[in-house]
């Protein structure tokens, strides 16, 4: 067990952070607290991503033969960690390069791969993903959007809701019904958003500004060679697009930024002095870092070729304790964080209290770790 | 011991109902963050329902019951310190009544605006003034929901109040238990609503065991929080009222997080008014140093 | 609203304590901590809850007519919260006038109330309390124990398992099995210890001397006029039972004095100035205090004749809280309060663990919240 | 970074298994309630599992997969600080080592007994001294699954260390983190098979989801707390001790009481062996301060 990093991780990350540091505008932290999802950081996000994509930092971590330098999975982490500790600013094509391009490399016809990848490899992509319904969110395979075919075209219609990024994405990463089987009776089609019969409300919400819609799905038409992978496939595309995206954001490190960042303001103030203040932010200093250990214990096995299972949920929700208590700490010793003077801070609550919400609920990591990891019998149902 | 109400504060409590009914069904399509209501605002005063507190007959249990009652509406009304503060202040104290700590004067103030009754608390002394337009900065964007503001400037003549400063934070903390317990019994029933409707795997949500238990457990703890903080109104007594508000804190911490988590996706948006008891709760976590400050000022009181 | 005690409980609390100061021997703190079910306390008992009895303060909330003095249900809890804080010197016996004495009165016929009342009034009873069973815990319902009966007897075989009291009981408040209806087919037995083919086999526990028993029924004959009610109206006596046991002990009030105690402790060795320790001590008061009062709301609930339902649940739980964390706080600062040196302390520690599992579940009790307090929609089962 | 285990260490921990394995399933009929083994004792010893953090090609990360590997048993073995803090002393340090902390000398102290070592530490020195029988009183009714012993006097004659104080605690720390993580997964994995097995409504319990959950939380804190203890040993930061033995203690705290409860009756009694895990989790809880020592000295290493 070695846990120094090596000297070309370090120089990784430093090299990272010299970019960051001469490519971000002056004003990035307030311009960033609107969301990654907001119109002002989707458009920078094109920029941005176009000169990470110069400098060969957009898809690093990818194979050679499909654009990237193939990087070790600590690499690949340590390129999260600095992205979403500076505020992701790659806004919605973080989802890109960490899971839509690998899925699409695994699972897409040679005349997707050419159609996608390259705006996803040149950073001008943005993807939504139509997976949640009004009446299916943590159970997936209820849901009810459905595709008939209909010769060489399906006709979608149905409802999607909590799509981040569906208002100004170009494509839609839609999961939808193709016959009533639970979960063999679901298929992906690769949308463009702007196919007629596709309307996209946004919904106000607390974690930033167009971050959340409903899309509508009104009888349209889409060419069967849209559809990602065979009918019925859906189920197995999702398992592997997801255990990549669980993996995908590294919250512990923003957590923990977070913390750190409150911590030196709180000094400047004059309010660490206290024994309370300073152990309620150790607690959560060791939720962070015990995420963060969780974490890259997934990321050995990954390097090592393993097979990353249920454990992955472990670190999910090592994770989701590590924001949820450093929220906590922010809200009782920092109240004023969550106004307009830390814009830092306030993009950090925004994005830390949706940690057990997205990308699987935390009861659902918890019930996967159960049977799983713990292996104990399964719920009746 | 006798735990009932009296025939007056249900009478009270009657008329409140009476009152505010109209308000309750608030749709919230059109709402902003904070969910304000000058006519209820005006209803209340007008029926002297904020001054409940003056009356040595009701006192201050009853004005914690009518502080408990107006904190469950999606409304919110500067209520729980002028009716239990302003009382030890004089009826001729403007009102919204914001309450700031002396040293805290960084952080964004609840109801803060120009016209309200600014009152400084400091480790011994306590002062006051009327906020002017030049001593107040809005802050429409803050995440909680109350309207803040930022208090930017003090005029230099500011009144000193001859009432001891720990009696304010008693009343100050009893204020909080009473507010927090209301705003945790109207989250936890808002909740309950969304899950036993909202069906996932085949059944509603609050079939499974593991949220019911959680949901279980803040009941227990919004009904502790309630009976503490009626206790401490009526007693008054220092170790009452900081149990009381620790309590509150600390159960405002372990729910709002669930609850969110229960209403999955539906609890980050603004369409669900969830956010609007849960959202203040978060706003009263700080106050007084936290539950660090509560405790310790228990601490103090029980053992010296 | 009145949350101050009238003179007339103050005097009633006072008297209360009066005795025990003057009745209490010498070394009673060391002699108590081997629990309410050792040998020794056991015997004590009956000189203790005899000379109570004397002084009209064994069952002075029992009805007039059947040997009390009728106080009210605060005097009830007055009496309980100074028993339980000093120890319990009244050792079994607590359930007696708790629950199995108002059982009898209202479920007895009368040569039943005749043969164990005097004794349970005269402090001279010792009852245990036949329920759980190897393959059933919470779920009561689905308990094997067999009463066959067999002209004017029953004959019952059968095991039961975390019996207190069952070494020194005279009598076992048996539930046992007449016939197949989960529910319905539930008797109660009110079987003498010493009638052949009882065999009775404590059990090491961590819980204190003598507490927990397994008891074997090797074809064990009952005369059918033992039996309590009627065939199949267990599950209803026991319903009434439970209602009054949930409110029998206050675990609360001895939480609360074991937390003073351990403070008063931590004083004298300079060991409670840090803020770290009062803010966990004061943690540990505001649950404490928050169980007390949703007891008493119940108790005013009782005094009001109104009917006691899942609210009790509320409160109980309340007091498992209170309970765990004032374990927790002592293991942590005055962790010699689990050894020789501090019984009073040690006593608290091994009883405080029970408070969760004693009496119906913590988890039970949430189920009941859940259902009949916030009426959620029941689990499927 | 490279967190697999080397191929001496796989060495090591194979041999530990293989030596151990007599004892791991131990009947409790008859044993106490604090298990110990004299045999095991000394057959660790002789094969100088408790000497692997001398040597610098190993160090203390290797120590501390001892340390965790050994805590899993059913019986105790004085090995944490031996393993650990031992290298700082000397080899000719006789077994067990008792580590006190100097301005706690009243509490019961693991393992000490006439023949151990006792080592003093102070907020700026370390002193140590063997014991004599006059010096202890045996403590056999204490609730702790480790034998304890009451240090009743000391000698005159005590041995001053030119070790610094700090490193002492940081190694204690990364000393109980790591035995805390064994124990807590032993624990987990006694209560995980008992609720697969026991049956209530027809059903085993480990099938009741709020069970479930909190044993899934368990075992995300276990694997924290494993990785932050290999973590701290590895650094031997003061930092990172400090997290790490937080973490230990913090999790120690939650998953000793769900574990009981779920075992419901049976975790009362002394025949089901859960308690030989979660008393020695108990005994740790207080060590340095407890979780608030453990909090106070991350925040100095962290943010000074």
């Amino acid at each position: 067990m070695n846990f120094e990093w090596t000297q070309d991780e370090e120089a990784f990350r430093q090299r990272l952070r010299d970019f960051l540091a001469a490519t971000l505008p002056e004003d990035w932290e307030r311009f960033s607290q609107h969301g990654p999802a907001s119109p002002a950081l989707t458009d920078y996000a094109r920029t941005f991503c176009g000169r990470l994509a110069d400098e060969g930092l957009l898809t690093p971590h990818w194979a050679r033969e499909i654009g990237g330098q193939g990087l070790d999975p600590w690499h690949q982490t340590i390129l999260a960690e600095e992205m979403w500790i500076a505020g992701e600013p790659r806004g919605g094509q973080y989802m890109n390069v960490n899971w839509v391009g690998p899925t699409l490399i695994r699972y897409g016809s040679d005349a997707q791969k050419a159609r996608y990848l390259p705006a996803i490899t040149g950073g001008r992509a943005l993807w939504c993903q139509g997976f949640s319904e009004p009446g299916s969110g943590s159970d997936l395979a209820s849901l009810r959007t459905r595709a008939t075919r209909d010769g060489d075209v399906y006709r979608v219609s149905g409802q999607k809701i909590w799509t981040s990024y569906a208002g100004l994405a170009d494509t839609c990463f839609l999961v939808c019904r193709t016959s009533d089987d639970r979960k063999q009776g679901i298929s992906i089609l690769l949308v463009p958003m702007d196919t007629p019969g596709i309307t996209v409300r946004q919904i106000p919400s607390l974690i930033g500004e167009g971050d959340i819609h409903e899309v509508f799905f009104d009888d349209v038409v889409v060419p069967v060679e849209a559809r990602l992978g065979e009918e019925g496939q859906a189920w197995e595309i999702i398992g592997y697009s997801l255990t990549n995206e669980r993996l995908g954001i590294p919250r512990y490190a923003l957590a923990r930024a977070a913390l750190d960042r409150a911590v030196t303001l709180l000094q400047a103030q004059g309010e660490f002095a206290g024994e309370a203040v300073r152990i309620e932010a150790a607690h959560a200093a060791a939720l962070c870092e015990a995420a963060r250990m969780a974490s890259y214990a997934i990321v050995d096995r990954r390097c090592r070729g393993e097979a990353i299972g249920a454990e992955s949920s472990s670190a999910r929700f090592a994770t989701v304790m590590a924001e949820r208590r450093v929220c906590e700490f922010i809200v009782e010793y920092l109240p004023q964080a969550l106004a307009d003077a830390h814009p830092y801070l306030k993009m950090h609550h925004q994005r830390g209290i949706v940690a057990g919400i997205a990308a699987g609920a935390a009861e659902i990591q918890l019930n996967i770790i159960a049977s799983d990891v713990l292996k104990l019998p399964r719920e009746p149902r | 011991m006798n735990l009932s109400l009296t025939d007056d504060q249900i009478a009270i409590l009657d008329a409140i109902d009476t009152l505010t009914r109209p308000y309750a069904g608030a749709t919230l399509h059109e709402a902003g963050f904070a969910l304000t209501s000058e006519a209820l605002d005006r209803d209340l005063a007008e029926g002297g329902f904020l001054d409940i507190g003056f009356d040595p007959d009701l006192g201050a249990i009853s004005a914690a019951l009518v502080v408990e009652r107006l904190a469950r509406l999606p409304q919110t009304v500067e209520a729980a310190a002028s009716a239990l503060i302003r009382p030890l202040l004089g009826d001729a104290t403007p009102r919204p009544l914001c309450l700031v700590e002396e040293d805290k004067t960084h952080r964004p103030v609840r109801f803060l605006a120009p016209g309200a009754t600014v009152l400084l608390v400091g480790p011994d002394r306590v002062r006051s003034f009327v906020a002017g337009p030049e001593h107040v900065r809005a802050e429409p964007e803050a995440l909680y929901a109350y309207p803040m503001g930022n208090l930017i400037a003090q005029p230099d003549d500011r009144t000193d109040h001859s009432v001891s400063a720990d009696d304010i934070r008693t009343r100050w903390r009893v204020a909080l238990a009473a507010e927090a317990a209301g705003l945790l019994a109207a989250a936890l029933d808002s909740t309950a609503t969304y899950v036993t409707d909202r069906q996932q795997f085949g059944r509603p949500l609050a079939t499974f065991q593991a949220l019911r238990h959680r949901l279980a457990e803040a009941q227990v703890r919004a009904n502790g929080l309630y009976w503490l903080a009626m206790k401490a109104a009526s007693t008054l007594d220092a170790g009452d009222a900081a149990l009381a508000a620790l309590h509150a804190q600390e159960s405002a911490r372990t729910s709002v997080y669930d609850f969110h988590q229960f209403l999955g996706a539906m609890g980050m948006t603004l369409e669900h008014p969830l956010h609007l008891w849960t959202y203040r709760l978060k706003a009263l976590i700080g106050d007084l140093g936290g539950r660090g400050g509560q405790a310790l000022a228990a601490a103090d009181a029980l053992w010296g």
